[in-house]
């Protein structure tokens, strides 16, 4: 039965894999994504990864979704020109007779994997008990491999700023996107004044869950930052402005937090992002602490997008509906 | 919990790879005027640290090693810093000190505002690029090193599109999609590397990895990948309108700073990695497509009317420069590749490039500033009027072209000891024609430049003493580089540098440059050529004027996306083949 | 009693399958935007709500029992809320024709 | 009771496979978006079913966390896409004849 | 088959779906879903192997999961910089096209 399950679900996953690609219109193929992040969290629970899966709904289905329709609703034409270009039957036909041989090649890679498989899981379990944490992937990213946790908060910290670079300069400092309005119908400010409290208590839950069982920060922060935009987007509150101080503190606390800690395990155990005995969890627990907001923050200000307008003012035209 | 966390200096590399970072924070924190201040005081200090490295590896006269929080590999991280990554750190850091006294004129926070856009970006992803290229340098994981890529690529898009013009968010988006592609290939071989011999860390990997499927197509899909965003010919589709049309500052750390990163990486993978899987004939192809470089990248860049465009062309030719070195360092006896002269010489080609193509980009931002446009064309009486900017052009050129007291001298040298040795004829003269091709861009700009102008020349605006300053410093470094490589390198390398020999191949470069220059430029580059001169040549400048055509025509062909992805794919399965049949000699 | 609660968990179960199955047939054979909309909330709604009705009595524990319901609760406002922006969105899309 | 259990997730699983076809045939984007609801609830049907057969309860936090996403990318959806809907009326009309 | 070697297969066809989108769609957004798709092909890949791994009372091998949510939130962020891009591009030209600029001097 369960692999008559996966079947189903690789089989779907495919199609709508196949069907994304191909599809003519960016709307569907968007539509068609939003669906497919769905699934792969059904994935990941099959290959018993929960704490991916977990990952999965929130960031792959949930803010990548809304990111990408998001964009679509701003395409304005550009889909007609770029059918214009697109490539002969000849480009095509080549195009697939790569992918595929791609896909053989890789194929043939994981049916010549070697048998058992080579697995880093018992020198996990064994340390384990030094950090202080109960879940497995809590400890790699807090204690073995945390330079990669840094390095990930930096990469989105870099990412924003990315994002802000692109803003005109007469908008420089002022706040991303369109102000909505409230909306008349009343059906989306009733949700977003009843879904955030829940999903605060959601997210906070797994926050606290992370340490001994799946979740964490990032499951955490993204179901927090979507509840902000759900606000946003019912026009009852408005994007921060960019320069902001407490923003500016709270992007950056959770990495520089992060990098003290660091520097206090290098004098007190010896070794950058090391623990002294015993106080692997409290520390670890300080790092989540500190980098949950610059999450939050830094996860939402990038479905922001750069900022667009003066702070107050509507830009004529764009003002939301 | 390992007690041991490496070699006594090992800290040095985590503060490295650190600074920039925290440097990136508090300006972001303290916004305003200060992000400059907290960068400009980062600068002195990341290159303090980068000495410090350089002098404890060398006094401990072995690599590097620092474990993160004390875990050991394969479950924790190591940092780890070998001749390589020291030579690159310090360059880097140098780099990046120049760069900044030069940006300070042009990404100064305008007087009336609290904070701009510009300089507040600029300063911060200057930053964010040393950053990540510390840790491409000394990280030991290759999971690690996906996400230093990334930053990488992060920080080098808005670099590219921080004018804001359509054209440059057009190359941006390019870059951005055609990057993507490639680390998505790069982590795909991680991935297979991980299922195979379950570690990420380069030397349980080096010692595990056995010539097989999976190591094969791990290293080819990696190999690709990097050249995608290193933009190796002909997976050059973002670069030249990239470089060309970012600000000067930017496109110094684009061109010097950026590319290098994923180039060292694939050194990296070749050298330390998998160096028992690579084949003789995967080295040709890479050579060979480095090969392909120089002539299309030189030719177009000579047939270029705007001076940074033609230094961005000049890039995709002197990447071409930086594959060279593989065959040469291919041990055929034992099939393997090796550490030695040809990957020094490598490497100092990449320190000399670096140094010398940003103070390239510096020099043609100071042109273009000073007369408000940078048609080559139009250059003449720059040379009088700046003549601290047009030295540092024509030392930059000298100092890339490998003539006598560089330090591309000495890795041309290096490399053709290794052709010779191995008898690889083909590279020798590869390497030779290739400085001839360098030498007609330096050529043809100088000619532009010093040629004397009837009215008086317009300026702009006056440009910074300070920045004309740093293109120059930087210039010379590159060409100073000699004697700082000459310590740890045997003496014989440089023994006679004034020798007939030296002078009459310094002679023949600097006379075929000229040829080419006259040959391949799109404007007849003496002004009013003389008739009887002009007959006798008329048929070989037609010949070289088709060619100059049909090299842009190619260009044009492959930098289309649909061409370059396919390219892209079609490289990966050609080095596949290659690791897998290429046994041979 | 275990037995009991099992039939009764089956039972729910099936029920709960039912208008799943119901509410994929409708959304692909129902004329226009609201019926299928129709079909649709009622696989979201009654489908979700009677597994959750089905899957109760298994729980061992309180926590997990309230998850439940919450999903259930988020399912229910989340499909109410969005099934009526489509239809609003639907019908003004018919009036601007 | 587990092997009911599976059983009834891989049914809901197929189930919503089948409405899938709505997503592909459309015709407008209204109708695209209720077959994403639809499988949204299908797929958290599934990992409830499936965590309740497992044992494994972390699932239903998957389920917890797919309901709140979900349901705020059907706003987006609403917010963004579903607007453009009245601009881009004859493309979908086209699009509805195909 | 066991779940495992499926998901794998599976992520196999999924990197040559998204590099089939990659090469072939010609507007940016959608090369930009390919590209998701060809990175969550990764990913399933990377997922399998960690299943695989499966050892010491756990259920799978946790150092490729715990990499798994580093690469998941670098590929989010990967894509907010191209949309960011890409509508900015939109805003200033009006187009999206990726085409070569003009030859210089036309």
């Amino acid at each position: 039965m369960t692999t008559l399950l996966s079947l189903v679900v690789a089989l779907l996953l495919l199609w709508l894999a196949l069907w994304t690609v191909v599809a003519r219109d960016a709307f569907v193929a968007v539509a068609g994504f939003v669906v497919y992040g769905l699934l792969l969290s059904l994935v990941w629970v099959r290959l018993a990864g929960i704490d991916v899966a977990l990952t999965e709904a929130a960031i792959g289905g949930g803010l990548t979704g809304a990111l990408l329709l998001g964009a679509v609703g701003r395409l304005r034409g550009t889909e007609a020109a770029a059918a214009a270009e697109r490539s002969g039957a000849g480009t095509r036909a080549f195009a697939a007779l790569l992918s595929l041989g791609v896909t053989m090649v890789l194929a043939l890679c994981v049916l010549a994997l070697p048998e058992p498989a080579p697995t880093l899981a018992p020198q996990a379990a064994d340390n384990l008990p030094a950090t202080g944490v109960g879940n497995p992937i809590t400890g790699v990213l807090l204690a073995f491999r945390a330079l990669d946790t840094l390095l990930e908060a930096i990469v989105l910290v870099i990412a924003l700023l990315a994002v802000w670079s692109l803003a005109p300069d007469r908008f420089w400092g002022g706040r991303p996107g369109p102000r909505y309005a409230a909306d008349p119908d009343g059906v989306l400010s009733y949700l977003a004044r009843v879904l955030p409290p829940i999903g605060i208590v959601v997210g906070l839950y797994l926050f606290w869950a992370g340490a001994d069982h799946p979740g964490g920060k990032f499951q955490s922060a993204t179901i927090l930052a979507a509840m902000w935009l759900l606000v946003q987007m019912a026009g009852l509150g408005d994007a921060p402005r960019i320069d902001g101080r407490w923003l500016r503190t709270g992007i950056v606390v959770g990495p520089l937090a992060f990098v003290a800690v660091g520097l206090l395990g290098a004098w007190q155990a010896g070794a950058f992002l090391g623990f002294a005995d015993g106080w692997a969890k409290p520390m670890i627990v300080v790092i989540e602490l500190a980098l949950l907001p610059t999450l939050v923050l830094v996860l939402a200000l990038l479905l922001n997008g750069a900022p667009a307008r003066n702070s107050g003012k509507m830009p004529a035209g764009d003002g939301g509906r | 919990m390992a007690l041991s966390t490496g070699t006594h200096a090992g800290a040095l590399l985590a503060a490295a790879v650190l600074l920039p970072f925290v440097g990136m924070l508090l300006g972001v924190l303290l916004g305003g005027r200060q992000v400059q201040r907290v960068a400009l005081a980062c600068m002195p200090l990341g290159l303090a640290l980068a000495l410090g490295i350089t002098v404890a590896w060398l006094r401990e006269g072995q690599t590097l090693v620092y474990l993160l929080g004390g875990w050991a590999p394969p479950l924790g991280i190591a940092l780890r810093a070998d001749g390589l990554a020291v030579a690159m750190l310090l360059a880097v850091a140098a780099v990046v000190c120049g760069i900044g006294m030069y940006a300070r004129a042009d990404f100064a926070t305008p007087p009336d505002v609290r904070e701009s856009r510009a300089a507040f970006s600029y300063w911060l992803l200057l930053m964010a690029v040393w950053g990540a290229l510390n840790l491409v340098f000394v990280s030991g994981d290759l999971f690690t090193l996906y996400v230093a890529l990334e930053l990488l690529t992060f920080a080098g898009v808005p670099l590219v599109c921080l004018a804001g013009s359509g054209e440059t968010l057009r190359a941006a988006l390019r870059y951005m999609l055609f990057a993507l592609c490639g680390s998505v290939l790069y982590l795909l071989g991680a991935v297979l590397l991980y299922g195979g011999y379950g570690t990420l860390d380069i030397p349980l990997l080096a010692g595990a990895v056995q010539p097989g499927a999976i190591a094969r197509t791990a290293l080819a899909l990696m190999t690709a990948g990097l050249l995608a965003k290193t933009a190796l010919f002909p997976l050059h589709i973002w670069l030249p309108p990239a470089h060309g049309g970012a600000p000067a500052a930017a496109s110094a750390v684009l061109s010097a700073l950026v590319i290098k990163g994923s180039w060292f990486l694939v050194l990296r993978l070749w050298l330390d990695v998998m160096p028992g899987v690579v084949t003789w004939a995967s080295a040709q192809l890479l050579a060979g497509l480095g090969a392909t470089a120089i002539v299309v990248g030189s030719v177009v860049a000579l047939r270029q009317e705007r001076l940074k465009l033609l230094v961005a062309y000049s890039t995709v030719a002197q990447i071409g420069y930086l594959f060279l070195m593989f065959p040469l360092a291919f041990d055929a006896t034992g099939n393997v590749l090796v550490h030695g002269a040809a990957s020094t010489g490598g490497l100092l080609q990449a320190v000399s490039h670096a140094t010398a193509k940003a103070a390239m980009f510096m020099a043609a931002g100071l042109v273009y500033a000073a007369l408000g446009h940078d048609r080559i064309a139009d250059l003449a009486g720059i040379a009088r009027a700046l003549p601290v900017t047009v030295l540092a052009f024509v030392l930059a050129g000298i100092a890339l072209m490998g003539v006598v007291p560089s330090g591309a001298y000495l890795a041309k040298k290096l490399l053709l000891d290794a052709a010779d040795g191995s008898g690889q004829w083909w590279w020798t003269i590869v390497l030779q024609g290739g400085a001839a091709f360098t030498a007609a861009y330096v050529v043809l700009v100088l000619g532009s430049a010093l040629r004397r102008r009837s009215a008086a020349l317009m300026q702009v605006k006056r440009v910074s003493r300070l920045a004309e300053f740093a293109a120059l410093l930087l210039a010379v470094g590159s060409l100073a580089l000699a004697l700082a490589a000459l310590g740890p390198l045997p003496g014989h390398l440089v023994s006679n540098p004034l020798a007939p020999k030296e002078l009459a191949m310094t002679l023949l470069v600097l006379v075929g440059g000229a040829l080419l220059a006259l040959g391949l430029s799109r404007a007849p580059l003496l002004a009013a050529p003389r008739p009887a001169a002009a007959a006798p040549a008329g048929r070989l400048r037609q010949a070289a004027l088709a060619l100059g055509i049909a090299c842009e025509q190619a260009d044009r062909l492959v930098r289309r996306w649909s061409f370059a992805s396919i390219g892209l794919l079609t490289l990966a399965a050609l080095f596949g083949a290659l690791l897998l049949v290429g046994r041979a000699t | 009693m275990s037995v009991v609660l099992d039939v009764f968990s089956i039972v729910a179960i099936v029920a709960g399958l039912v208008f799943f199955l119901a509410g994929t047939v409708g959304l692909l054979r129902f004329p226009d935007a609201y019926t299928r909309l129709h079909a649709l909330t009622k696989a979201d709604n009654l489908g979700v709500a009677l597994l959750v009705t089905g899957l109760l009595p298994q729980m061992d524990g309180l926590l997990a029992a309230l998850k439940l319901l919450l999903v259930w609760l988020l399912l229910m406002l989340s499909s109410a809320a969005v099934s009526q922006l489509i239809a609003h969105s639907a019908r003004r899309r018919e009036c601007g024709e | 009771m587990s092997e009911f259990l599976l059983s009834a997730a891989a049914f809901v699983v197929l189930m919503v496979a089948v409405g899938l076809v709505r997503v592909a045939r459309g015709p407008s984007r209204a109708e695209r978006m209720m077959a994403a609801q639809l499988l949204g609830s299908g797929a958290i049907g599934a990992l409830l079913l499936f965590g309740a057969a497992s044992g494994e309860r972390a699932m239903f936090d998957v389920a917890l966390t797919l309901a709140l996403l979900s349901a705020f990318a059907s706003i987006a959806f609403v917010k963004f896409a579903l607007r453009q809907d009245e601009k881009v009326a004859d493309d979908d009309a086209t699009e509805g004849r195909r | 088959m066991n779940v495992e070697t499926l998901f794998a297969l599976c992520a196999c066809a999924l990197v040559g779906i998204g590099l089939y989108g990659l090469i072939v769609q010609p507007h940016p957004l959608r090369k930009l879903v390919a590209f998701n798709i060809m990175g969550s092909g990764v990913f399933v890949l990377f997922g399998a192997l960690a299943k695989r791994g499966a050892a010491a009372g756990m259920a799978a091998d946790p150092v490729p999961q715990a990499l798994l949510i580093t690469a998941i939130v670098v590929a989010f962020a990967a894509t907010a910089v191209t949309v960011a891009v890409l509508l900015r591009l939109i805003e200033s030209t009006a187009t999206a096209s990726l085409a070569n600029e003009p030859p210089s001097g036309e």
